[in-house]
């Protein structure tokens, strides 16, 4: 029993970072109807800028919230200079612009920072506390806590602020927003920065235990952070989280039960990917745009 | 529009003979590159039918090349196939395969099927490390019989047949033109299937599947079968790919890679043309392998740049940006512009008549 | 033409273009302080390009003056902010938006805190929205979606307000209540309005000028009542 | 394009203009392969390639006789003397210097200080001529196709005489088969992989690094001595890596009390491994067999610890690099591994003179590499630079297989930063060159690895038997 309460918590820990991944893929998608591939390596640039912070004598404390300026500094960047060019253009050759962005930040990242390992100080001390004799460390819960935190500033945002009508206004309809004076290349370029913020955290939080940053570090999430998106369906900011953490969990409990070398199902034995993927697959057969996500209605 | 049909014809014509000379004239490395591009090209052509013509985007069939490669090599490291066999059993097997994947796709559109497909993608890799047990305990298959260089005496070696010694005299040059030949039976295949009936039908469920179903075209039956398709082309690339580097392998970021690749060929070639996927496939075959060369090469480059090698993909990714900035609708639809801007300044007069438009 | 302030809106020589095709071929016209005035046209005639050129929506050529000040060539939004209100063609609503959240993003450009007042203002003379306030827009009717649109524009309040084609896909009953209401507010705010439309006779009861566009060109023009007289227009859109 | 000209319907004039530009395309493709004789850059005569070098019988039981040489050379290809050109010998190298295993590179910079070290002060004398060592250096962000790719490139265009210090096990099990069908010597390639004492391919030769299985024997010996009753619990890549320690180290407690109480695999692609380790630390086993690498490493020591597992821990030999056991803080406190070489971080070695000498010239040849030099991955690239530098000079001729033979039957000794004392040889029946090693143990309080073997443990020949059959022939 000690052991499932663990690996949930380490499940939940997980999913936390996929979430805000997911999140800030969502955002985007929501408001500029794009699949962004590069968030991830956009979030391995902050990552490495908050190594930079840290190495040269800046507080965590102070660096993570530096470095999500940073993100959301850089993401409004990359929407006025490179994607706003090919907005207009068919889906597919946006998809292949942040495939360009993709490969072209991970390699430029390791320019500049070099592709040795850093070591980036805990963000979240390693305390534990032990409840019913069931060792729970900090981070899981810290990291959970985080998340409420960014989906309520994300709510309040869009749902509160003039900002967040005037975002969701666009992604509504883009023509009569600027009817009604909102200029759509600014919110398309806000939409960005705050997912590149969103994405900023995401990466805080992977090393915010101690964990090791090195060039691979958003890579390896990339396809855990989609497959949370998709789960939670694409256009809903609240699918995004429980998608994530549905994700999280479903990791830690296909590592410890199916896929455990001595007790696990003999087939799945090393393979840790089918049960993420399963879920996907189950998800979108009973609902084709995910959990959250709203029905397309096609007008014939 | 006779005239463009004898033009189009001519140029894959002498396409055609550049590409039946290169391996006389090029060195071995340089063939390879070229091949390389016929590889890129043969999947693309498939994924097209799938993305471009039927508008169902794949991140994933790097996969179906993964199984197609997978079984080709296998069939002669164990069994001790010769290549030639193996194509058949790869097509049957993609075929089923394909269409097996193909099943989401009916219930899931657009962004969701390619992320499905991503997953097909990311798991296949540990799939083979689960399942195939290749050299040295790994999960790389090495069939004896296409060591790139070897030739004579081994038993089933993939060498020049003794009819065709006249024209080729190196094992390198003969898988090149077994790789052009399967290469052109697929352009041949894909361009009829897309000019017919079966073209008109991917169009119209693309465009807008109700109204392809009113017309009495099976969205259902065309999805599978696009996806089917475009495994199998897949497939028969992983084959190809085996004749010429002698291995079969899957790690996680070269599965993806080369489903990223082929989604590249198709659109930077111009997404549902024929020749696109062509010419898209060599695109990023060339850009792949000598853009960073040619970036190092130019004069003035100063030496903080050319001495990172780490900045090979920064390279390639940012010309693919490029490349979306100046033809958005790829390399076959903007020459089309461009051949049209240049049609309408040539015809006299050419004053555009009064149009009443809403 | 008339010699008090300046018309409201002042178009001269104004050419609209989608890409290659021309389709507005020198209109000149105008509108003046607190007035109705109608563009009659058949479908094609251009009168829907010729709002877009006037809000920025279209490239054009020419001259489009407001309130005296050229704003030819502005971006739809900046446009918008001068003053321009426009109710596009199939009333583009923010469908996955509420109702009242559709009124806001109409005030968006207002720093006045007198945003709510409106809104309760414009419940009152469309109640039907009230009742739908927490709606999501998408979800209303044509008639509803019709009403929300023009009060989502009048929450700019504007200096002139563009109507596109308001009758589209209204039962006969509602456009009769809308075209009153039309006629109502413009009695009682002063404000400008230019409308596009086809369906002439409930128009030409509320405008005070019109104009009839074919083929991108501006064949006649007179008050309403000598448009109602005027045996061209009575044959093309009254049916007479 | 037509529909396919089988149609039986008759020809219309579109079809009949079409058969005719057909036969022009044939004729065209006619004269372009017989106007291929104008000179390109393809070379036209090709080396006659024998079958494939088949291993002589093995000798008489008391070694090989005199004479008889370990690689037989006699049915190879082309000129072994290629890759010498006046007074420079080239060499070829394939790593990974972009993608996410560019850390590497850091390997070929070592190397590459060692080498201009050696070109400054004349080059290596191999039979009485001076030759300067050049590198030929191409990236293949390790993944295997490029690998295959850049070897073939650096044999047939390049002209390299050798390959030096390839990396990766799968990158290099790939090219085997060519470098060997070419009697191209490919000399320490960069794993610890059992699989280069395969004798059917005499053209690989491992490397310095302590061969995965003998890492796993030290363990269960060292467990033997210390625990003789302990539970184990083992951490392993889910692949050959992963598998070449957990198959040796259930070998070797076989019919002692040592038990494997837990196993679970992990994927290199994604090192976080909290889950696994969470689950194996419910069984609270007294020592922990960490067969991870990279990341993998210095992430599980970091869950073993915030678990309050406290086992004992034995990590793999390539995790002990500065930067991966900083990465780990004081998770990594006590933990056991192998040492080939001297720890470039211990000040203890700064004056010892294979560790001076490295001091001295890595800043003064490769002067970027200055805040790197206690990293082990340069140590190592220098050290194998030195150690191919020795071969050379060994070697009876200039030419590829006597440079192969010699490295098949040499003993290093203090070359680079090697243990003192200590001797690398390989012979006709050990073909494994990095058996001898220091057990060690990281001191959190030093900063580095102390070593706790009493002496250096060799294991010279034993590889193969240690590893047996399926994994080395695999």
């Amino acid at each position: 029993m000690t052991l499932f309460v663990q690996q949930l918590l380490i499940g939940i820990g997980n999913g936390v970072i996929y979430a805000s991944v997911a999140l800030a893929l969502v955002l985007i998608y929501r408001t500029t109807g794009i699949l962004n591939f590069a968030q991830g390596e956009m979030a391995l640039v902050t990552t490495y800028v908050l190594w930079q912070l840290t190495d040269s004598g800046v507080p965590i404390g102070a660096a993570v919230p530096l470095a999500v300026v940073v993100g959301f500094v850089m993401g409004a960047l990359i929407e006025r200079v490179i994607v706003r060019r090919v907005e207009e253009s068919s889906a597919l050759t946006v998809v292949i612009v942040t495939i360009g962005m993709f490969l072209a930040a991970n390699s430029i990242a390791q320019f500049f920072f070099g592709s040795d390992s850093k070591i980036v100080p805990r963000s979240i001390p390693d305390k534990a506390t032990t409840i019913a004799d069931v060792k729970i460390t900090l981070q899981p819960i810290a990291l959970a806590g985080l998340l409420v935190l960014e989906c309520l500033v994300l709510w309040l945002l869009l749902q509160r602020t003039k900002l967040g009508l005037a975002l969701r206004a666009v992604s509504s309809n883009p023509d009569s927003s600027r009817l009604v004076g909102i200029s759509t290349g600014t919110m398309l370029m806000a939409g960005w920065a705050i997912a590149a913020a969103l994405g900023a955290l995401g990466g805080a939080a992977a090393v915010s235990g101690g964990e090791a940053l090195d060039a691979s570090l958003m890579q390896r999430l990339l396809v855990f952070a989609f497959a949370a998106a998709a789960i939670g369906g694409f256009d809903s900011p609240l699918g995004a989280v429980v998608g994530g953490i549905i994700v999280g969990v479903a990791n830690a409990m296909t590592t410890t039960y199916l896929a455990d070398a001595n007790n696990g199902v003999d087939w799945l034995k090393g393979i840790t990917l089918v049960v993420p993927f399963g879920l996907i697959a189950l998800v979108l057969l009973f609902r084709p745009t995910g959990l959250f996500g709203r029905r397309v209605v096609e007008r014939v | 529009m006779r005239r463009d049909h004898f033009v189009a014809g001519a140029i894959g014509a002498v396409a055609l003979v550049v590409l039946l000379w290169v391996p006389q004239y090029f060195d071995a490395d340089q063939t390879r590159v070229v091949a390389q591009g016929i590889i890129l090209a043969t999947a693309a052509l498939g994924l097209n039918v799938l993305t471009g013509y039927n508008g169902q985007i794949s991140i994933g069939h790097g996969a179906f090349f993964g199984v197609g490669a997978y079984t080709t090599a296998i069939l002669m490291n164990d069994h001790g196939w010769r290549w030639l066999p193996t194509i058949p059993v790869v097509i049957v097997l993609l075929a089923v395969v394909g269409a097996l994947a193909g099943f989401p796709a009916l219930r899931v559109k657009g962004l969701y099927l390619a992320l499905v497909t991503l997953g097909l993608a990311a798991l296949f890799p540990d799939l083979t490390k689960r399942f195939v047990h290749g050299v040295g305990g790994t999960n790389v298959v090495q069939p004896p019989t296409v060591s790139p260089l070897l030739r004579g005496e081994v038993p089933g070696i993939v060498s020049t047949p003794k009819w065709a010694e006249r024209f080729v005299d190196m094992d390198d040059q003969w898988r090149y033109y077994m790789i052009l030949a399967t290469a052109i039976v697929v352009f041949v295949i894909v361009t009829n299937l897309v000019a017919g009936r079966f073209g008109r039908a991917l169009v119209a469920v693309r465009d807008h599947e109700t109204a392809a179903a009113v017309l009495g075209v099976n969205p259902r039956r065309i999805k599978i079968a696009a996806f089917s398709l475009s495994a199998v082309f897949a497939g028969i690339a992983g084959s190809c790919a085996v004749l010429q580097s002698g291995t079969a392998n899957a790690e996680a970021t070269e599965v993806f890679q080369q489903s990223i690749y082929f989604l590249i060929a198709v659109v930077v070639g111009g997404t549902a043309t024929r020749v696109g996927p062509v010419i898209g496939g060599f695109v990023v075959a060339f850009l792949q392998e000598w853009l960073t060369d040619w970036v190092n090469a130019i004069p003035g480059i100063p030496d903080w740049v050319s001495e990172r090698p780490v900045l090979t993909p920064a390279f390639f990714g940012i010309a693919l940006i490029l490349l979306m900035y100046g033809l958005p609708d790829g390399l076959v639809g903007g020459g089309r512009r461009i051949a049209a801007r240049l049609r309408r300044r040539s015809t006299p007069g050419g004053t555009t008549p009064r149009t009443a438009a809403t | 033409m008339s010699l008090g302030a300046p018309s409201v809106l002042e178009v001269n020589d104004l050419r609209g273009s989608y890409g290659p095709v021309r389709v507005l071929h020198g209109l000149s016209f105008e509108v003046h302080a607190s007035e109705i005035v109608v563009i009659l046209g058949a479908n094609g005639s251009g009168k829907t390009s010729t709002l877009r050129a006037i809000s920025g929506m279209i490239s054009a050529s020419g001259s489009v003056k407001l309130g005296g000040e050229e704003i030819l060539g502005k971006r739809p939004e900046v446009i918008a902010r001068r003053g321009v209100a426009h109710v596009p063609q199939g009333r583009g609503t923010f469908a996955e938006l509420t109702v009242e959240e559709n009124l806001r993003a109409g005030a968006y450009t207002r720093k006045d805190p007198q945003i709510d007042t409106d809104i309760e203002r414009w419940y009152g003379v469309f109640p039907r929205l009230k009742e739908r306030r927490g709606q999501a827009a998408g979800s209303m009717s044509g008639g509803e979606q019709q009403m929300l649109a023009v009060s989502r524009a009048l929450m700019m309040s504007p200096r002139l307000l563009l109507l596109d084609e308001p009758s589209l896909g209204l039962a006969p009953l509602v456009t009769q209540e809308l075209f009153q209401r039309l006629g109502e507010l413009n009695r009682q705010t002063s404000i400008a309005m230019l409308v596009v439309e086809q369906n002439a006779n409930l128009t030409l009861k509320i405008a005070h000028r019109g104009y009839v566009l074919e083929a991108g060109e501006i064949v006649a023009s007179g008050s309403s009542a000598e448009l109602a007289e005027n045996d061209e227009v009575r044959r093309a859109y009254l049916g007479m | 394009m037509k529909g396919l000209p089988m149609t039986t319907r008759r020809p219309t004039p579109g079809q009949r203009v079409s058969a005719r530009r057909g036969r022009i395309v044939g004729l065209l493709a006619v004269v372009a392969l017989f106007a291929a004789a104008c000179e390109g850059p393809r070379d036209r005569e090709i080396d006659a390639l024998g079958p494939r070098p088949t291993v002589p019988g093995q000798t008489t039981p008391d070694g090989s006789t005199p004479g008889t040489p370990i690689v037989d050379t006699s049915q190879c290809p082309g000129d072994p003397t290629t890759g010498i050109s006046g007074d420079t010998i080239k060499f070829g190298v394939s790593l990974p210097q972009s993608g996410l295993y560019a850390a590497f590179d850091e390997i070929r910079k070592g190397a590459d200080a060692h080498f201009a070290y050696v070109n400054e002060q004349g080059g290596v004398e191999i039979a009485g001529k001076k030759y300067k060592i050049e590198l030929e250096v191409l990236d293949d962000a390790y993944e295997v196709p490029r690998t295959t790719a850049n070897v073939n490139r650096l044999i047939n265009n390049e002209k390299v005489f050798g390959l030096f210090n390839v990396v990766g096990t799968k990158n290099n099990l790939a090219i085997r088969q060519t470098v060997n069908d070419l009697c191209v010597p490919n000399l320490f390639a960069g794993t610890g992989s059992p699989a280069w004492g395969n004798h059917e391919f005499p053209f690989t030769l491992g490397t310095l690094l302590t061969p995965y299985p003998l890492e796993a024997k030290a363990f269960a010996d060292y467990l033997k001595e210390n625990d003789p009753d302990a539970t184990v619990a083992i951490l392993k890549a889910n692949d050959d890596f992963g598998k070449a320690y957990a198959d040796t180290f259930k070998a070797q407690i076989e019919g002692s009390d040592i038990t494997v109480v837990a196993e679970s695999d992990y994927n290199p692609d994604n090192p976080d491994t909290k889950s696994q380790i969470t689950s194996l630390a419910a069984q609270e086993a007294d020592a922990l067999l960490l067969a991870a690498t990279l990341l993998g490493c210095p992430n599980s020591l970091s869950a073993v610890r915030s678990t309050g597992w406290e086992p004992l821990i034995y990590m793999s030999g390539t995790c002990t690099s500065k930067t991966i056991i900083a990465i780990s803080g004081d998770a990594a406190a006590d933990v056991i591994s192998v040492a080939p070489v001297l720890d470039p971080a211990d000040p203890a070695n700064f004056d010892l003179p294979g560790m001076a000498l490295y001091r001295e010239k890595v800043p003064e040849f490769a002067p970027d590499l200055v805040e790197e030099l206690d990293n082990s991955i340069v140590a190592y690239g220098w050290t194998s630079a030195a150690m191919l530098v020795d071969v050379l000079s060994r070697s009876p001729a200039a030419d590829r297989f006597s440079v192969i033979e010699t490295a098949r039957s040499i003993t290093f000794e203090d070359i680079g930063v090697m243990i003192p004392g200590t001797t690398m040889s390989t012979s006709a029946e050990d073909w494994f060159l990095g058996e001898t090693f220091n057990l060690v143990q990281y001191s959190l309080a030093d900063g580095f690895f102390k070593v706790i073997s009493d002496g250096p443990i060799d294991e010279s020949g034993k590889t193969a038997e240690v590893a047996g059959d399926s994994l080395v022939n695999a």
